[in-house]
């Protein structure tokens, strides 16, 4: 008992009638209108495929990664696409460790109706192999810190990683045209993941008896409101997902209403994620400059030879791994970092730890 | 594929905006306090509510208002591949926490400060529209069992197929991957509690789609309505004076 | 003979400084508060703050802190969380609920008990605090009058502080911001030094305003905040 | 139809609908209108200042039912008696409970209430009767008096200021409840009335029927004052009780003994509720001793009675005996 109630949020019936009463006098407690977003930053790791997002006292951590896996069979042309989502008690005492809650599922879900139903990326062109060999997207969404609204941050986080993400690229060879090449990074270019168009999340709280609608709600706000609606739309004004799970009930005009906002607020957020996609894309191309200056690469030469020439002969045919689970875990193969750590990333790409050393006895009996 | 016919007839023979035929029967299971079994054509829902009573689990009693709890389960027979499915899945624990969510927006939960009330709703029978379906079982159920409410909660569903609104989607329509609003609204009041969408659409056609289901959640009322009233004569006659 | 205080009083100190060696001290009494132990002959800090001294022999760190240690004579704000028979538990941001018993409040006998709903906003001292047990709040000063104590009214909002800056607020002098918007404008405030305060005024932008301004004012200097100040007001103005 | 897993033949289907249609137009005659369901508008008339009352609200100046049921008006409050639900305690109610924990010094008992009954070890008569101080000692003794899922009758005292519901045993008539069934139907159809004990003299049986929708039928005990014969003899000393203890175990078994008889009649008034509650018709002595009667006249086997001739015949006689009743009025 004592335990819940140090864990849960208390409001003080002051704050709950003050939110009300100067929402009345459009004012919100942060300073801001109904109708203002928060601060938004978006940052980026050190690596392809993660991003940070900051909405106000709000932060969430996103990481894309891939893995080349079999489809499912009804869709054998189609690349997977998941969303996990971690909601540590570190982030806000009231959720719990272990098991996801309700709403660590309810956040999944949103983002995840609204970037996969609107087919947001092209997961045909993550094809490997019709039937064999896709590559599945992973998504792992990281509450840092609940300051409220964490739908739209974690949303926008996962936008920003994925515009940023790469997979190594592959080309399938050999006689009968199933044989594999993962090709390392400093070898081809990475690929970026083709995104059709930009859903963003936009969440309303409707607060009081007259159900005022607030854009953006911190926590105390949600504390107090009594419904929200996450609207999720793309630049072109396509609603891509709704979610209004019960709670108060609202005007039908009030919902087109916040529609008509959401919209105006999706373009403001995209052309943010946009922009600092392209500065990241910018940096990343001068890092790339910097990475295959000389100097550096000498003292790894010869170990660097060996390792090409490593992954040229570790090519391997798919009817042999067909039963071992094939993973790449890209983001270890985009750090250029020393070439111990290369080589391990590369044996990675193409087979599971475990099995690398009887995969690799087993090569050398075939030949 | 073609989901509208150029006469305008959909797969299963109905109108754009023609509904399912509805069935509603109180007091199906004899043990709960309140009861239904709800059918959208071949949607078929067994919803039953217990409470209010004691909290079971003291540590989640709230002192000024009844605790609500629904679990929300299909039925491994109830699609045509009979699959095994894990409990708890993320899609299941979801719409339990939509459905509970959307029967707590009409219970006057503060009459019942320190009790618990538990809906279960069970699907025989999907044929898309199950979320609608159980919304509307909950609604029927928690009335049987005589729970205050400021206003019934209707749902119905509606999509964009071949460019054509389309009324009360079953699961081929459904499984067209085509785009899904799910409506939930308290008739009296006129207010959307529920909304729930997939896939992209425009907005003003949005905005028809949603009309177009608003449109069927009153007719859904309409019916739950009578079955109340007829329900509620019926025991008052019987009982005698 | 008269020890001379440690050389290191007002100064910031850190886990581990040892500020006095008993063993070259004559036969004194010292009083330890929060933040100091004595380890064999010496005593030494335990958290990071500034170390305080109060004639003769009183020594504490002070520091800023999220959470508040109770201790007892504080004036603090609590808000009721649970209603028992004989308590209402307050939170008052310590490690444990405090303890408000039904009865200690202005003439309060068995039949006058007061209802407070669950959340209701209480100003409060703190009447004891030992460790291992949850404090004990009064709403009374020492004479049995209700005093200032009570529930503050039901408008306004609680702001969250730090420890260090609902100390400031209470301080001499005054705080310069609270002071410079005091002059300015008409509002009410109560402070709890557990980091809570209270701000209430006709217009709830007032009451935004004066809140916000106070919390933006821990991170600067003493001569940011003059600066902020003056914009602040200029805007308003405006 | 609601709560019917009978398996009816097409004459019996027939025969059931005729007489539930008799009973449909003997009472909508009465308050055809007054019906309501959830969210419908209750016609009033404002000017004269209206109180609602349970199952109303206010929605936009509108008086609005918030549960199924029908509409009561007394002077100008305004009410909707709701059907099936949960009971709704009023103080004084006499009530039947089953003990669910015994905890320091009160007992739980379950009441079909939202929450569960408080039984205080000091608001009730203990087996000596005397009002005393309640010891440690007999708090220790608690489970000598009720036990976990012990049945028991007692009356609503109040409500005590969190919301809990109060109950108290202090008369001879309350207490525990032995050799005898428990039956839990809908508290609707039970009304409150001046005497809910009843004493079947005929057949050797109590009946009680509990406000909560729970009715006890058993074996009639007389109420006896205990204490004044427990005074009268004191404690006996150990040697003497090893002595007696066969001749005191078989006066026991005499006193557990319930005859045959009175088994059968305390099942066939069982079922007879039974099928009442299944018909949904309002539960009162009367009826249940014209359907036990039913029963007897007809040669129907105890079993038989929860079957669905029997059912079909229990309509039939209850349209009957309405409207006999109806026609007397008239």
């Amino acid at each position: 008992m004592e335990q819940r109630l140090a864990n849960s949020l208390i409001m003080t019936v002051n704050e709950k009638k003050f939110i009300e009463n100067a929402l009345v006098s459009d004012i919100r407690v942060d300073g801001r209108r109904p109708f203002d977003y928060r601060n938004l930053t978006i940052r980026f790791g050190s690596e392809d495929g993660s991003s940070e997002v900051q909405l106000g006292k709000t932060q969430v951590l996103a990481f894309v990664t891939g893995q080349l896996v079999q489809p499912y069979r009804d869709r054998p042309n189609e690349g997977t696409f998941a969303i996990y989502t971690e909601f540590s008690p570190m982030a806000d005492p009231s959720f719990e460790p272990g098991r996801p809650g309700d709403s660590a599922i309810e956040l999944g879900r949103i983002v995840d109706r609204g970037l996969r139903e609107s087919r947001a990326v092209d997961t045909e062109s993550l094809c490997v192999i019709a039937g064999k060999l896709v590559w599945s997207i992973r998504i792992d969404l990281h509450i840092i810190d609940n300051g409220g609204n964490l739908v739209d941050a974690a949303n926008i986080a996962a936008l920003a990683a994925l515009s940023t993400f790469r997979r190594p690229e592959c080309t399938i060879g050999g006689e009968d045209g199933q044989e594999l090449t993962v090709h390392p990074p400093d070898v081809r270019e990475p690929l970026p993941l083709i995104m059709h168009h930009f859903p963003v999340a936009v969440t309303f709280g409707f607060i009081g008896k007259e159900n005022i609608v607030v854009i953006d709600p911190t926590h105390y706000e949600e504390e107090v409101m009594g419904g929200s609606l996450t609207a999720t739309l793309n630049t072109n004004g396509d609603v891509c997902a709704i979610q209004k799970a019960g709670g108060d009930g609202v005007l039908q005009s009030v919902i087109m209403q916040c529609l008509r906002i959401a919209s105006v607020k999706a373009g403001d957020i995209t052309s943010k994620i946009k922009s600092a996609v392209e500065s990241y894309n910018t940096q990343r191309a001068l890092r790339k400059i910097k990475r295959h200056n000389p100097s550096s690469a000498v003292s790894n030469a010869a170990k660097h030879n060996e390792e090409s020439t490593q992954v040229n002969t570790e090519t391997k045919s798919i009817q042999q791994s067909s039963d071992t689970n094939t993973s790449a875990s890209t983001h270890d193969v985009t750090n250029i970092g020393s070439p111990e750590q290369q080589s391990k990333t590369l044996k990675d790409a193409v087979k599971p730890k475990h099995k690398k050393r009887k995969k690799s006895t087993s090569n050398a009996n075939a030949s | 594929m073609e989901y509208v016919s150029p006469e305008g007839l959909r797969l299963d023979g109905r109108r754009p905006m023609e509904m399912r035929q509805l069935r509603a029967e109180l007091g199906a299971v004899s043990r709960a306090d309140g009861s239904a079994v709800f059918e959208m054509g071949n949607t078929k829902v067994i919803a039953a509510v217990y409470g209010p009573r004691e909290v079971q689990n003291r540590s989640q009693q709230i002192n000024d208002k009844a605790l609500i709890r629904c679990e929300y389960t299909m039925a491994n027979f109830s699609t045509g591949d009979r699959m095994r499915k894990p409990k708890g899945d993320r899609r299941s624990t979801e719409i339990s926490l939509v459905i509970r969510q959307t029967m707590e927006a009409c219970i006057m939960t503060h009459l019942m400060p320190r009790s618990q009330i538990d809906i279960f709703v069970q699907v025989l029978q999907a044929d898309g529209g199950t979320r609608s379906a159980c919304i509307n079982a909950a609604t029927l159920a928690l009335a049987d069992a005589g729970i205050p409410m400021c206003d019934l909660v209707t749902s119905c569903s509606a999509g964009y197929l071949n460019s054509t609104p389309l009324l009360d989607l079953n699961y081929v329509e459904d499984s067209a991957r085509g785009p899904d609003v799910t409506v939930g609204i308290l008739p009296k009041l006129d207010k959307v509690t529920l909304l729930q969408m997939d896939a992209k659409l425009p907005m003003d056609i949005f905005e028809n789609v949603m009309q177009l289901a608003t449109e069927g959640c009153k007719a859904v009322a309409n019916y739950i309505r009578e079955v109340l009233l007829e329900n509620t004569k019926q025991l008052e006659n019987r009982r005698g004076v | 003979m008269e020890a001379k205080p440690s050389n290191l009083v007002d100064q910031l100190v850190v886990p581990g400084d040892v500020i006095l060696d008993l063993s070259n001290m004559a036969n004194q009494t010292l009083k330890l508060s929060g933040g100091l132990r004595q380890d064999g002959d010496s005593i030494c800090v335990m958290k990071a703050g500034k170390l305080r001294f109060m004639k003769p022999n009183k020594y504490w760190v002070e520091s800023s802190q999220k959470r508040y240690v109770p201790s007892a004579g504080d004036n603090v704000l609590g808000v009721v969380v649970d209603t028992k028979p004989e308590n209402f538990l307050v939170d008052i941001k310590g490690p444990a609920l405090a303890f408000l018993p039904v009865l200690s409040f202005e003439g309060g006998t068995r039949r006058n008990i007061p209802k407070f709903e669950v959340g209701t906003l209480l100003y409060v001292s703190v009447v004891s605090a030992n460790p291992g047990m949850n404090p004990e709040l009064s709403c009374m000063d020492v004479n049995g009058k209700a005093a200032e104590y009570g529930v503050l009214k039901e408008e306004g909002y609680m702001f969250e502080s730090s420890t260090g800056l609902a100390r400031s607020l209470l301080s001499s002098p005054p705080h310069p911001v609270l002071e410079g918007l005091g002059k300015k404008l008409s509002f009410e405030i109560a402070v709890g030094i557990n980091g809570r305060f209270w701000v209430n005024a006709l217009q709830s932008s007032t009451v935004i305003l004066v809140g916000n301004a106070i919390q933006k004012s821990e991170s600067l200097s003493l001569v940011q905040q003059k600066i902020y100040l003056e914009k602040l007001l200029k805007s308003i103005q405006l | 139809m609601r709560g019917m897993e009978l398996s009816l033949n097409h004459t019996q289907k027939l025969r059931l609908q005729r007489a539930l249609e008799s009973l449909e137009s003997l009472s909508s005659g009465t308050n055809s209108n007054a019906s309501v369901t959830v969210a419908d508008s209750i016609p009033v008339n404002q000017e004269d200042g209206v109180l609602k009352g349970h199952g109303t609200t206010d929605l936009d100046g509108e008086v609005v039912a918030t549960v199924c049921g029908v509409i009561e008006r007394v002077n100008k409050l305004v009410y909707v008696r709701t059907l099936r639900a949960r009971y709704k305690p009023e103080v004084g109610d006499i009530i039947v409970g089953r003990v669910l924990e015994v905890a320091p010094k009160r007992w739980r008992l379950e009441i079909n209430f939202s929450q569960d009954a408080v039984l205080m070890l000091s608001s009730m008569n203990l087996p000596d009767g005397i009002q005393r101080r309640r010891t440690a000692v007999d708090e220790l003794n608690m489970r000598s008096i009720f036990e976990e899922n012990d049945v028991v009758s007692a009356e609503v005292r109040d409500f005590m200021r969190d919301g809990s519901l109060q109950l108290q045993a202090r008369s001879q008539k309350y207490g525990k409840l032995e050799r005898g069934q428990l039956l839990t139907i809908s508290p609707y159809l039970v009304k409150r009335r001046k005497q809910h004990f009843h004493h079947l003299e005929k057949y050797g049986i109590d009946l009680i029927l509990g406000c909560n929708g729970f009715i006890w039928v058993g074996e009639h005990v007389e109420v006896k004052d205990d204490m004044v014969e427990d005074e009268h003899t004191p404690t006996k000393p150990d040697a003497k009780s090893n002595k007696s203890q066969i001749s005191q175990s078989l006066e026991e078994q005499e006193q557990t003994y319930t005859p045959l008889e009175t088994r059968q009649y305390i099942c066939r008034i069982a079922n007879a509720i039974r099928v009442l509650s299944t018909l949904g018709f309002s539960i009162t002595l009367d009826v249940i001793l014209e359907i036990l009667d039913l029963s007897t006249k007809n040669g129907i086997d105890i079993h038989e009675m929860l079957g669905a001739e029997f059912c079909v015949l229990v309509a039939e006689k209850e349209a009957e005996r309405r409207s006999l009743s109806t026609r007397k009025k008239r």
